[in-house]
């Protein structure tokens, strides 16, 4: 398949980088419409641990999410509900799961759309269970087992499709943990971009049967979350902030691919690189951030807001908290968030909004500095400059934030350790001295690589 | 005062959608019709079908009017109407449609209490003229723990309890452990209720679980309340998480009518209370 | 002792009403300023069931929370930490459980702010463990017990001293489940201001004796959050909201009591009431919402942030978190919400996101209408205007709560259910019926709910 | 591109107290002046002083330089150096500075992971030399549990294991717990460490217990990772919560060197990894 990279900006002035708009809308589920002003809640609740044992338990686990969640929709007067089903391994393994655990879900939806007229929707995630070195990327048992599963869910009424690839995950994830940037270029940018061309025309393929689900997006999940995991807060000791600031422009120009696959957004929570995305394929996306601690901790937490349209709380135990349910508690702090939102758009005043949103947290962190959609649209621009070539639209990203860091720091906005300042020059460096050509720099790659990285496996990435 | 900073906002957010773009009142924009409580099909089954004294008994229970309800009885004793059809076939047939209303949301607490108070005192009544106590379906024992002073739940369980015929005994706050134990014995419950409001409270429920075991008394005891949950309820035996006060005499029934025991209940709660409980799935 | 009644208000405009800004500012802790524009999170968790059988368990417990606390403030770079000591009653029960606890906390935030220059705070909340029918409210051993306890959180570093006091609550009780507004007018107005006029002299003068201490408030909790609790959502089918937003009213009048007795703030988390004393007396307060999910759900989670100084998230469970122990991950909610009303001061846009806040929920119920701070500033001009009388204020009101509710309604931006309708017209109709005078009232409810609330002592409020 | 709307903010945002007011950088604000490594006074301890060639290699990991590393190594075995006393006084050491200056805040993972592939790397060729492999404490096996295809706590905790002089058996990620207990069978370890990122893979956790005792193994299982709590892991006999891979040497020291059990290590994790642990408190 023979993709249409983009080229130009979707999004066509860095000002239409808001919540709630998009420049391509897209329509799914019971009434859901994303783009065209409303931002929607996005909860996810993990299944109980032992539910996975079972059919039944799978079963019983998603329906008391998704009863807990149109429970405390009804209660607090939410316009919208959007349910977020996960796949644990198990789910995605068995289509029988996957369908049931689906139809569920879906009945508990329709039943609040029917009695109150909400708007609803749920998005499937299926699990990537594919491992390069056991069995392969591609054809393998799992590979197959995952489009039989994408399958079970949209024939059930899934509203959306989404995966967390992890093409090249086993390169990156060694030059994360030793600071080479290099590895991170080919894991992410080479890898991650040629395994998402494998996985997502199948993924749009199976979507565009059902008029309720569209093909949603893919996250970095896998990679730059590692680098920022890793990274941890401003006392942590592991990965480079500003590494990890780099690393999240290159996922930009890798989740990309699924939209140049035929995704149409929303695109999933996790991805902190969404807004780089949206402003280059002007899709909606999913995001989350300071209703997201649950899950875990991040350095912008409302700067996530900024250009969101799906506010999500990325992940919580199943269990109960004072306040009822975990997934009525944490829904209800994603539902006032977009209330809040939804308020300002009423008011005239989102701009206002999101340029508080972004300057709460734009200089708190390098990795928040990157992602400001001022900065997103930036990057997003270097990219299309070299839209064609996955390799070179890649390095581009990396420079870019290699240089708006840089631009910062000199005008005494943004602070750097000694850490942050050396690892930054040293990746600068390196990235300024990589080879212009894609089929030369591959080649290193695999030499390099293929030696230290023993789970390796080029031929899985037709390389 | 000076204008609200808010009033130059008022036209943008009431326009297109209006407010319903942020929130909408579910509760208003699913309301049914406006109808007379005695008119509801369901209820009109449950009242006295014949004109007389023993419907307008119940239509003063329905409407929660104490007094009226205490003039009535009493009129009804002194012109020789058996005390026991009166409990039975009037004031309990009014709690009855009480109960069915407020389970569709058409009634809300304050109906249930004011008609609980009516009814009680209806029953008060009617006890006095028989001289002695009318009969129950079980006595059904409430407290809030030691070291808990918070009994608002605890009291709605008495009013739900009352009103579906079971007799309350209730121990009202803050009751030590030996108490509840002295008291079981006493009473002979068929089944107890412990609430507690704090994490630091609940800790209760152990103790009194460990205290009842000593004492040989196997009473299945329902625990809840404000920072109380499942998980930790069910680390003591013979206790079940309780989710709501309208759950209890549900509960009481089924441990009278079908014998059904604390693991039956901490098995069957859903089952048990005819209706989907998240915690119980 | 005299109370100075306040006849006008501390805050000269609506307008002038809005978050991180008071009429009156105050200093305490760690170099903790409130009301001069910052707004600081307030973190608040209970101890771990078991914890309270000791006072080597309770000590752990809270330094196990103070230290996640302060260590998530340094991870993601707060400004400003407060912790929030709510007691349980084994806590104020023991002086040296109190003296422990509070020192093992203040050691924590005082190594915070020597190593990062972290700004932080202690808020002691005693526990009100006084009961009406068993012991008494006035000079029982547990009156004395309290008083202890205040001293001993002070003396070992407390910033904030404050308390939920139970006045009337016996009352109060009857008539929030009875749907009775004569009781609930006379067991919060009436009884609970009285209560608060005999405690609040005595924790002023505790207060006082500390430089880094301050008296800080009181809240309705036991009265107006009972009637907001069992209000519940809006599918709930207890307590009626118009009735639930009338007795806010009348807290507020209530709750005014500690300023008047010398309390500076910031007053307590829950008092929904707080933007009524905050208009009037000027003080800074606490306030909690949409980061409170875990202790409770509201109708009013972006509105209650409109005119806070210190955000709280009401109280969780001490445990583990995918996202870390729950201290942090609510704290890191909450200091990330802080940082968009700084980051929004700091833009001089502080205004639009009161105003956003506002109107996100100001519709959403009449609780939340009454308590919008337009609406808030209204209640305390009619309170002024009857300062002087505790009942004539608190009846004030409760009728201009009324008439908002129903200038909205008729301005078709509110609508009611007829429940909800019912009960307000009721109410409405009660409340203007009332007699002119104190006296007159009171001895009417004294003999009314004298009979019907058996726990009811009129002689402890030397009535 | 056109100007960020951000812009006209910048001077609001930045006056004053700048962007303090709103979040502070306290890594930038706390950090020292810098230091060469190898002049910090506690890495100056540990260094071999006296100039020469195990001085000169102790810097070589020091600084993560394995192509150098290993030029050196090789130079002094040829010139007819010790391999032990390289591995003991030279390699070692080096990494020992490492882990120092990592412990302190002033070396980051990657300086740790550059520092281990070169002594790693070191170690193997004085191996080489002397024919058969060099002495290590004991050997501790880890692995990620079946179903769970994330892997880099476990290799984190790998690194560590090495660079303190352990012999860490890796069997990788997805490992059936028949392969685990195969393993500990073969390899005899002091201690196992076992990760999961999932709710529904930290399941098997009891699953590894079990079969292991079923084996007649004791030995204690480190369960720790994304999704892991303490109290859902202290469910199964045998295992302890994991908090931090750096944690993982000292704990085996504690098995090693004090005969500490599991148990011992649940009631004294923070004493043992000699810092405050939340969740051990
Ligand atoms: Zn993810
Ligand atoms: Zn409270
Ligand atoms: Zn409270």
């Amino acid at each position: 398949m023979v993709l249409k990279r983009f080229t130009k900006m979707e999004t066509k002035s860095v000002n239409d980088l808001v919540f709630g708009q998009a420049a391509n809308p897209v329509e799914y589920g019971f009434d859901v419409k994303l783009g065209v002003g409303e931002v929607i809640p996005n909860i996810k609740v993990a299944p109980a641990e032992g539910s996975e044992t079972s059919v039944e338990g799978m079963v019983a686990t998603c329906k008391n999410i998704a009863f807990s969640a149109c429970d405390r929709a009804a209660a607090i007067g939410l316009p919208t509900l959007q349910i977020e089903q996960e796949h644990v391994a198990q789910q995605t393994k068995s289509a029988e799961i996957s369908a049931k655990t689906t139809a569920v879900q879906v009945e508990q939806l329709e039943e609040l759309h029917d009695k109150y007229g909400t708007k609803a929707s749920l998005m499937s995630t299926i699990a990537d269970i594919r491992e390069e070195d056991m069995g392969g990327l591609r054809g393998s048992d799992f590979d197959v087992k995952m489009d039989e599963s994408f399958e079970a869910c949209a024939e059930n009424g899934a509203s959306i499709l989404c995966v967390e690839t992890i093409g090249g995950k086993v390169v990156s994830d060694y030059g994360i943990a030793r600071g080479d940037i290099r590895a991170i270029l080919y894991g992410i940018g080479v890898l991650g971009s040629i395994d998402m061309g494998y996985m997502w025309p199948k993924i749009v393929d199976i979507a565009s049967k059902y008029d309720y689900c569209v093909p949603g997006g893919d996250t970095d999940c896998a990679q730059a979350n590692t680098a920022m995991f890793l990274g941890g807060g401003l006392t942590s000791k592991n990965v480079s902030h500003t590494l990890a600031a780099i690393t999240r422009a290159i996922a930009g120009a890798r989740s990309l691919v699924a939209i140049e696959c035929g995704a149409t957004g929303p695109t999933k929570d996790c991805g902190y690189e969404n807004p780089i995305v949206k402003a280059i394929g002007g899709v909606p996306i999913c995001a989350e951030g300071k209703n997201a601690t649950c899950a875990h901790s991040d350095l912008m937490g409302n700067l996530a807001a900024a250009v969101v349209d799906c506010w999500s709380n990325e992940s919580v135990y199943n269990r109960e908290e004072m306040g009822g349910p975990t997934t009525g508690v944490w829904l209800q702090s994603l539902g006032y968030e977009c209330a809040l939102m939804n308020t300002a758009t009423k008011m005239g005043e989102e701009e206002t909004l999101r340029d508080m949103y972004t300057l709460a947290d734009k200089y708190r962190d390098p990795q928040a500095l990157v992602i400001a959609y001022d900065n997103a649209y930036r990057i997003g621009e270097s990219i299309v400059a070299d839209g064609e070539d996955i390799y070179l639209r890649s390095r581009a990203a990396a420079l870019e934030a290699c240089d708006i860091i840089n631009e910062a720091v000199d005008a005494k906005k943004m602070y750097l350790t000694r850490f942050e300042r050396d690892t930054l020059d040293s990746a600068q460096k390196t990235i300024e001295q990589l080879p212009e050509e894609q089929d030369k720099f591959v080649k290193t790659c695999i030499k390099r690589y293929g030696r230290k990285v023993k789970e390796h496996d080029p031929s899985q990435y037709e390389l | 005062m000076s204008e609200s900073p808010l009033k130059k906002y008022d036209e943008a957010v009431f326009a297109d959608n209006g407010y319903d773009d942020i929130a909408i009142r579910y509760n208003v924009k699913i309301e049914g019709p406006a109808l007379k409580p005695e008119d509801d099909p369901e209820v009109a089954e449950i009242l006295p079908q014949e004109e007389g004294v023993k419907r307008d008994l119940a239509l003063t229970v329905l409407y929660g009017d104490k007094e009226e309800c205490d003039a009535q009885v009493q009129a009804a004793l002194d012109a020789g109407e058996d005390p026991i059809d009166l409990i039975n076939n009037a004031l309990m047939k009014g709690m009855d449609g009480v109960s069915a209303l407020y389970t569709k949301g058409e009634f809300f607490l304050p109906d249930l209490m004011l008609a609980g108070d009516a009814m009680m005192s209806g029953v008060a009544l009617c006890e006095e003229k028989l001289g002695h106590k009318s009969d129950t379906k079980a006595p059904v024992m409430t407290f809030a723990v030691e070291g808990d002073p918070h009994d608002i739940g605890k009291n709605l369980i008495v009013m739900f309890l009352n009103a579906n015929g079971y007799d309350a005994v209730d121990l009202g706050r803050d009751v030590p452990t030996a108490e509840v134990v002295k008291q079981a014995q006493e009473n002979e419950p068929v089944l107890m209720t412990a609430t507690a409001l704090m994490t630091t409270t609940m800790t209760e429920f152990a103790k009194i679980a460990a205290a009842l075991q000593e004492a040989g008394i196997d009473t299945p005891i329902g625990c809840g309340g404000g920072a109380v949950r499942r998980d930790f309820v069910e680390e003591s035996p013979q206790t079940f998480y309780g989710v709501e006060a309208y759950h209890v005499p549900k509960l009481a029934d089924a441990i009278v009518d079908d014998g059904k025991t604390w693991e039956d209940i901490r098995n069957e709660y859903s089952d048990i209370v005819g209706e989907y409980v998240a915690a119980y799935s």
